[in-house]
């Protein structure tokens, strides 16, 4: 992860020196007998003559090359009179000049940027030519890696600059290099090293006992990191479900009112992260603030529209769920439909911030994406919110009061409609949460709600009704539960079977994992 | 010891660590009245909840002429000759006076058997004698959501006697009546009793006085004190933890 | 007056598909489409009647409903798929066109039996009855009841979709079964058969209603409406009343399996769709909207709602689920006891 | 948002036409019919094409109509409601009485729909690529069939540009597309030395969002040593969690190329592709063809829809050349009866967006050139192969092996 390092020169050589070594390095290589110049009008051909001209430029180890290949990667190398120009630095270029590529390409680009950035100043610039390194496999980069790990300062470079070593000495003619690049690669844990190892297998007959041993010692170390990673997945489902179902534990828990708008509320909450990126897109300074924004704008948004609906029409509905749950699921048609032929029916856009993207690297090498590991965090932050809004505010305090006792609250001054008004709406903001956390995950379109409601009353049920603690612990064992069963029954009937479950397990609690129990609970 | 009566012996209930009864024991004879009284949270609707099936108790015997009530369902203790009637009225506003009666009256109880079920010329005067004797001949086929609250809680012992109970469980009977509706009730549990079992639970102590029976005290969940009205109002610990109060 | 209104009604309705007899512009004639549209409301009134004496009479609102119709359906769909035999796309003589291209050798062991009508009949009937029976004993028997029983009878149909949608299953996945044939030796797809579906449908509707009509004036129908209104009371006047909801539930359940299994000749196709929680929602509707606890707003609300949907989806496609949505809040906000209640007031 | 609304409210206006004027005699408005699910879960998809015929529709008003008869379009909503489809179907043909209809986009809606276009003779373009394994003389396809699109696409993975592919995941949405596709591509795949042990498929159900454990496997799958490629039949909404979940667990295209055949500029419109520069789609067509004919449909699709970063793809350009093979055919045969169009449209021609001439076969299908398409940063599509011509349609797959005895005609 490229945040993790240290920018800056951990080597403390100027950068003349660097590119002298770089030369250096490169002109111990054998020479290929082929000219810079003639190689580059290459790269503006036909994909077969791209691959080539870019691994021959590669190999060649001239370093006027990499300007012009780190171009031709970002798609900012032109076509010009009789050869290539680099774009100016700007807005990305477009039209028929800028010269495109291919997976093909593509490939050859990673092993030859790999060869001329090695040595780079950039530690992020040397972290990517290893990898490219380590894809390529080729015996020919042997000294080089070598040469670059002796110098390499930074550990997890070394790391990766050492299995790009033991793939490169796969490619060795000499057995005995070979043997010693199996060792180095069955002494990591990586499945890029698993993949190398197994690739190398099949065209060598004589040490497929040694691959063999050396990808079984790799399994080894996999297994535990792989348990982990399914759990994470669990957790992570189990963050979405509770999202979903933290909004309802308040206002069916709390207030016994079935909302079966909720879902359409966590799709206004998408919505409304749609909308403030838009606003937002225009200004540099808040445009990579636009999701953080979208938070409280969710929020609000989806709790006046709960608010407005409580005083609007649930309110003339109490004591009579069944009819409140006909009406709520009307409104959630009717939001849907309007949510439709306002943004329309096509799904619409979300960016992800960067520090949402890509895969976060934990101890023991487990990786885990990056925007479910904040999702995760951010399902617990609200869940704590949740809670201490309950239990901390005179909020809190008056909305316990009223479910307790309605009349007796009352008499003691407290509003009970506003308070019924603004539970109402703070279950709905919270639905809206969720909906800001979807829209990095799943696709903003107005059916986006309908796909979570059921889950998340299985969610509510199973915990217990009105105990945010059990929400907690059903959504993650659900979550848990569905990621295990997944391997072997399929994502179908997974599912199925935990909605099975459920059913029979409120055979045995029909209350939910943390009931309520008392006469205040069965009346 | 338990065969005939109700007998209940150490019956303990537990609400989330709260000991609703706590080793409540309690003997009430065949054809006797008992007045069950005691503060808010004695756990008196919980002793009936006991009785009735309604709530299980965690530990405890609770046995009506040797049925063990702690294992039966709801109906089937109903079916056993226990009848309850609820503190608040509970009768089936959607239906006539004279069909809540029909569906009290001993019967076959089965679907099968109700699909089938025809009026017959004595089930027909049985149901009548009834409503003679709660007052509503006048509103035989007047839904009962009709019924004043006085109404409905006389519709509902007239339901209990239908049912030809052996006990009767009645909670507050009194409550939010008139005093000449309150005496009346009085006479009419007194002259209940005798084939039956009665048990009235009550906070009203001229009421209680007025049935002129046996007491029972229940103070956090357990027997205070017990015997004749005058008895139980000379006991310290009684005048302490309800009528002192 | 009022005993004229329901023979008057069957009359009409007998009379509707005689109407699409008349010659081709003559201003009373009833098209083809209006009767095949209709056949598939009388369907639906089955359901609807079905789901009110769970709902209206027993204050079992279950939203499952849609899943006993769609497993009536699937059992004559199988039946229907049987009789294509080797008119299938790729001739086989037993399998249907799905078993052939994903490959199975042999009929499953579940499709056995399904080419004889009487049985795919009975199928139909118990099948929708057993889960009813099954879902209703464990639910009644925990004493779920109320938004809890819906959520459960939800999540219920909502499986079963998911279940459906799997080709494994072998019952056609996503597509389901279609292009049908022919059923007891008549070809479909005729104006014809049409008729002789409608007339089907109409017979089965007039007889449920009959029927619930009288078990509903029956002590059972009392016991059922004291227990929607006080059903711990029902227990403790020595009621079992787990015994009484189950056989309701069962049986309503059985009803909307009839229905399915008349629907889906009439439309010609079945496919898990059927089983999507909003289909058994939308049928709530119909039942609140014409008036629940009484047969005839059921079968009122049935019709009025889906001639309203069949309207609006030509004639204001963007804006029919905004209607109905506004139809499900209007209905429990300002006419609680439907059509039927504002009429009798 | 005005304006769409105001060109909503146009639109109900002309749906309420047909209703009051039921008139049908010669010179009067010859009656297009629009089949296509505004609601529901196939409204993200099918919307656009309502959206191309009442263009075309417009478009062939502008010009006179055909033979001086204008055209007048009836829209329906079928709701992404299967029965609802045979019902409106019904009622299209039975009740407004159009003379040709334009719709679904699910084989199930098809299939659905079928009986009711025999039944009654009617005539229906269906504009989406499918698993063919279908042949009726009331529909013409105007899609892709599996072989020009699936397999060519294969067959580029496993090639030098694509990367030499020897190991294939076949992800599919669970319907019969996917299923008869992956059947058909298994087929293949084994007839080129690719075996069992070297294909993983898996299903998912429509609109599966959580794609961690499937994505994770496949990544397992790959990590085997040989090269391996992902083949996405996976449908609609699914589509932008699948690609997220990809990125995000920097599964590069260099590494484990995926081809789509669900995946067009439209589904690409609601992710953030950045990260899926190289992943690939196979399409007889992309937005970013460079030819006159598709510049003048881009030009006419964002004038029509008043919004210049709406995209077109490839059954918006089917839905345009069906439309316009049948406005010649109806031309050709001097009326709109369809056994004569039927008969006009077999060898029609028409020169397609794509930049190739598509031709109508006497088996109902296109011929059609197939495209591959490697995602670009901006959304769009660059072209990194295509086919020197236009192929034959092969609706019933010689990879099928029951084709051998299928029943004819």
């Amino acid at each position: 992860m490229p945040a993790s390092l240290a920018s800056g020169d951990p080597h403390g050589t100027s950068s003349l020196i660097r590119w002298f070594l770089l030369l250096l390095l490169l002109a111990a290589l054998p020479a290929r007998g082929q000219d810079f110049d003639s190689l580059v009008p290459g790269l503006a051909g036909g994909f077969t003559q791209q691959a080539e001209a870019v691994e021959r430029l590669g190999a060649l180890g001239d370093p006027r090359a990499l300007p012009l290949l780190r171009a031709l990667s970002e798609s900012r190398l032109l076509r010009a009179e009789g050869g290539v120009r680099v774009a100016p630095d700007g807005p990305a270029p477009s039209g028929p000049e800028v010269i495109r590529i291919n997976n093909r390409v593509r490939v050859a680009l990673r092993g030859a940027l790999g060869r001329l950035q090695l040595v780079s100043p950039d530690p992020a610039e040397r972290l990517a030519a290893a990898d490219g390194l380590l894809r390529a496999r080729s015996a020919e980069d042997i000294p080089l890696l070598e040469a670059a790990l002796a110098r390499e300062a930074v550990p997890r470079i070394r790391a990766h600059m050492e299995l790009a070593l033991g793939a490169a000495r796969l490619g060795s003619p000499d057995p005995a290099v070979r043997r010693a690049g199996i060792a180095a690669l069955g002494g990591t844990a990586s499945p890029e090293a698993r993949a190398v190892l197994l690739a190398a297998r099949g065209t060598d007959e004589a040490l497929s006992a040694d691959v063999n041993a050396a990808v079984a010692a790799i399994d080894r170390r996999l297994s535990l990191r792989r348990a982990a990673e399914t759990a994470f997945q669990g957790l992570s489902l189990g963050s979405v479900l509770l999202l979903a179902a933290l909004g309802l534990a308040v206002t069916f828990g709390v207030m016994g009112v079935i909302n079966m708008a909720h879902g359409e509320f966590v799709m206004i909450g998408a919505y409304t992260t749609v909308v403030v990126q838009e606003a937002l897109r225009a200004s540099p300074t808040l445009a990579p603030w636009s999701l953080p924004l979208a938070i409280p704008a969710a929020f609000l948004v989806t709790a006046a529209i709960g608010a407005a609906m409580e005083r609007g029409l649930i309110r003339h509905l109490y004591g009579r769920p069944l009819e409140t749950l006909l009406l709520t699921f009307g409104v959630g048609m009717v939001l849907q439909q309007v949510v439709r032929l306002v943004f329309g029916a096509q799904n619409r856009e979300v960016i992800s911030p960067p520090w949402m993207q890509g895969t976060l690297t934990l101890p023991f090498d487990i990786t885990v994406t990056q925007n479910r590991a904040w999702i995760i965090l951010f399902a617990l932050a609200v869940l704590a919110a949740t809670f201490a809004a309950i239990r901390l505010t005179r909020f809190g305090l008056e909305m316990r009061a009223v479910v307790q006792n309605r009349r007796i609250a009352a008499t003691m001054g407290i509003r009970t409609g506003r308070v019924d008004a603004l539970t109402f709406a703070f279950g709905s903001g919270i639905a809206g949460l969720a909906g800001v956390a979807l829209s990095q995950i799943d696709n903003v379109s107005p059916n986006l709600g309908t796909s979570y409601i059921i889950d998340s009353f299985m969610v509510v049920v199973f915990g217990g009704v009105g105990s945010l603690l059990g929400t907690l612990i059903g959504a993650f064992t659900l979550g848990v539960v569905n990621k295990l069963l997944e391997p072997w029954a399929g994502a179908v009937l997974a599912k199925v079977a935990v909605l099975v479950g459920i059913m029979l397990f409120i055979q045995r609690r029909p209350k939910g994992l943390f009931a309520l129990k008392g006469r205040a609970a069965e009346s | 010891m338990s065969g005939e009566g109700l007998y209940l012996d150490g019956v303990t209930v537990v609400f989330d660590g709260f000991r609703a009864l706590n080793t409540l024991s309690l003997l009430v004879a065949p054809g006797e009245l008992r007045a069950v009284i005691g503060p808010n949270g004695a756990g008196k609707t919980t002793m009936m909840d006991v009785i009735t099936g309604k709530t299980r108790p965690a530990s405890g015997i609770a046995r009506f002429e040797g049925h063990d009530l702690t294992r039966m369902e709801e109906s089937a203790i109903a079916n056993l000759g226990i009848g309850r009637k609820f503190q608040k009225p509970t009768v089936f506003d959607a239906l006539t006076v004279f069909e809540n009666l029909e569906l009290a009256l001993k019967a076959p109880r089965g679907p099968v058997a109700c699909l089938r079920w025809r009026l017959s010329g004595a089930a027909r005067s049985a149901i009548e004698a009834t409503m003679e004797q709660v007052g509503l001949r006048e509103r035989a086929d007047d839904p009962a959501g009709l019924l004043s609250h006085g109404q409905r809680q006389w519709l509902e012992i007239g339901m209990l006697l239908m049912q030809d109970p052996k006990l009767l469980l009645v909670d507050e009977p009194v409550a939010g009546m008139t005093d000449h509706e309150t005496a009346e009730t009085a006479r009419l549990l007194a002259g209940i009793a005798g084939d039956r079992s009665v048990v009235v639970v009550e906070h009203d102590l001229d009421f209680v006085r007025a049935l002129g029976c046996r007491v029972t005290v229940l103070h956090e969940g357990t027997m205070l004190s017990e015997g004749s009205i005058d008895h139980v109002q000379a006991d310290p610990r009684v005048v302490e933890v309800y009528l002192g109060r | 007056m009022r005993r004229l209104v329901l023979p008057g009604i069957v009359a009409l309705l007998a009379l509707l598909p005689l109407l699409n007899l008349l010659p081709e512009g003559s201003p009373f004639r009833v098209s083809d489409f209006v009767v095949s549209v209709a056949g598939k409301w009388l369907c639906y009134a089955i359901l609807a009647l079905a789901l009110d004496l769970a709902w209206g009479y027993a204050g079992i609102l279950s939203l499952g409903h849609g899943a006993f119709f769609a497993l009536g359906g699937y059992a004559i769909g199988m039946h229907l798929m049987r009789l294509i035999g080797p008119r299938g796309v790729y001739g086989h003589p037993v399998l249907p066109d799905f078993m052939v291209f994903l490959g199975y050798q042999e009929l499953p062991w579940f499709w056995w039996g399904f080419g004889n009508f009487p049985f795919a009949l009975l199928m139909a009937l118990l099948v929708p009855g057993l889960l009813a029976f099954v879902v209703g004993y464990l639910a009644f028997r925990s004493r779920i009841t109320g938004v809890y029983l819906s959520i459960i009878t939800q999540a219920m149909t909502y499986a079963l979709m998911l279940a459906f949608f799997r080709n494994d299953m072998g019952f056609g996945g996503n597509n389901g079964f279609t292009d049908f044939k022919e059923l007891l030796g008549m070809p479909l797809n005729t104006p014809f058969a049409r008729f002789v579906l409608y007339f089907a449908a109409l017979v089965a509707l007039v007889g449920c209603f009959l029927v619930s009509a009288a078990m509903t004036r029956t002590k059972f129908g009392r016991v059922l409406a004291a227990i929607r209104d006080g059903e711990s009371r029902v227990r403790f006047l020595g009621y079992d009343t787990l015994r009484h909801k189950l056989f309701i539930f069962v049986l309503s359940a059985m009803m909307a399996g009839l229905a399915g299994a008349l629907y889906v000749p009439i439309v010609g196709i079945i496919n898990p769709g059927e089983f999507s929680p909003a289909n058994s929602i939308e049928a709530v509707v119909w039942v609140a909207f014409g008036g629940r606890g009484t047969l005839v707003g059921a079968v009122l609300g049935a019709f009025s709602v889906n001639a309203l949907k069949t309207w609006l989806t030509s004639f204001a496609p963007d804006l029919w689920l905004i209607v109905l949505g506004i139809l499900f809040i209007a209905v429990p906000l300002l006419m609680p006891r439907g059509l039927i209640g504002m009429l009798r007031r | 948002m005005n304006l769409r609304i105001s060109r909503r409210a146009a639109l109900l206006g002309l749906g309420a036409l047909p209703l009051s004027a039921p008139a049908y005699a010669q010179g009067a408005p010859i009656k297009v019919g629009v089949l296509h699910s505004l609601s529901g879960t196939m409204a993200i998809s099918e919307t656009a094409l309502r959206d191309t015929v009442l263009m075309m529709v417009e478009s062939q008003n502008s010009q006179g109509g055909i033979g001086g008869r204008r055209l007048e379009a009836v829209v329906v909503d079928p709701a992404s409601n299967w029965p609802l489809f045979a019902e409106k179907a019904r009622e299209l043909l039975q009740v407004h009485r159009v003379d040709v209809s334009f719709g679904c986009w699910t084989s199930v809606s098809r299939k659905s729909v079928l009986p009711v276009y025999e039944e009654l003779n009617g005539l229906l373009f269906y504009p989406v690529q499918y698993e063919g394994e279908e042949e009726s003389r009331n529909i013409f396809y105007t899609g892709a069939a599996p072989n020009q699109q699936a397999i060519p696409a294969v067959e580029y993975l496993m090639g030098p540009d694509g990367g030499e592919a020897k190991r294939i995941v076949l992800l599919g949405t669970d319907y019969v597309y996917p299923r008869t596709t992956n059947r058909i591509l298994r087929g293949f795949l084994n007839s080129k030395g690719i075996t069992n042990a070297d294909i993983m498929e898996e299903y998912t159900p429509f609109g599966h969002s959580d794609w961690q454990g499937i994505v994770a496997r496949v990544k397992r799958f790959a990590g085997e040593g040989k090269k391996t490629a992902i083949v996405s039949t996976i449908n609609g909404d699914a589509n932008v969690p699948f690609y997220r979940e990809l990125g995000n667990q920097g599964i590069k295209a260099e590494d484990i190329p995926c081809v789509a055949f669900s995946v067009g500029e439209e589904e690409l419109a609601g992710i953030d592709t950045r990260p899926l520069v190289g992943h690939l789609a196979a399409w007889n067509y992309f937005m970013s063809v460079d030819s006159p004919a598709n510049r003048d449909f881009v030009q006419l699709w964002r004038n029509y829809i008043k919004n210049p970063r709406r995209v077109t793809n490839d059954p918006m350009e089917a839905t345009l050349i069906g439309f316009k093979m049948w406005a010649q055919a109806v031309a050709t045969a001097g009326t709109t009866s369809v056994d004569a169009v039927r008969t006009a449209m077999i060898g029609q021609k028409v020169a397609a967006p794509s930049g190739y001439e598509s031709e109508m076969k006497a088996n109902h299908h296109l011929t059609k050139p197939v495209m591959i398409g490697e995602i670009q940063a901006d959304g769009q599509f660059s072209i990194v192969s295509k086919t020197p011509t236009a192929i034959a349609a092969e609706n019933w797959s010689p990879f099928i092996p029951e084709n051998a005895n299928r029943r004819r005609g």
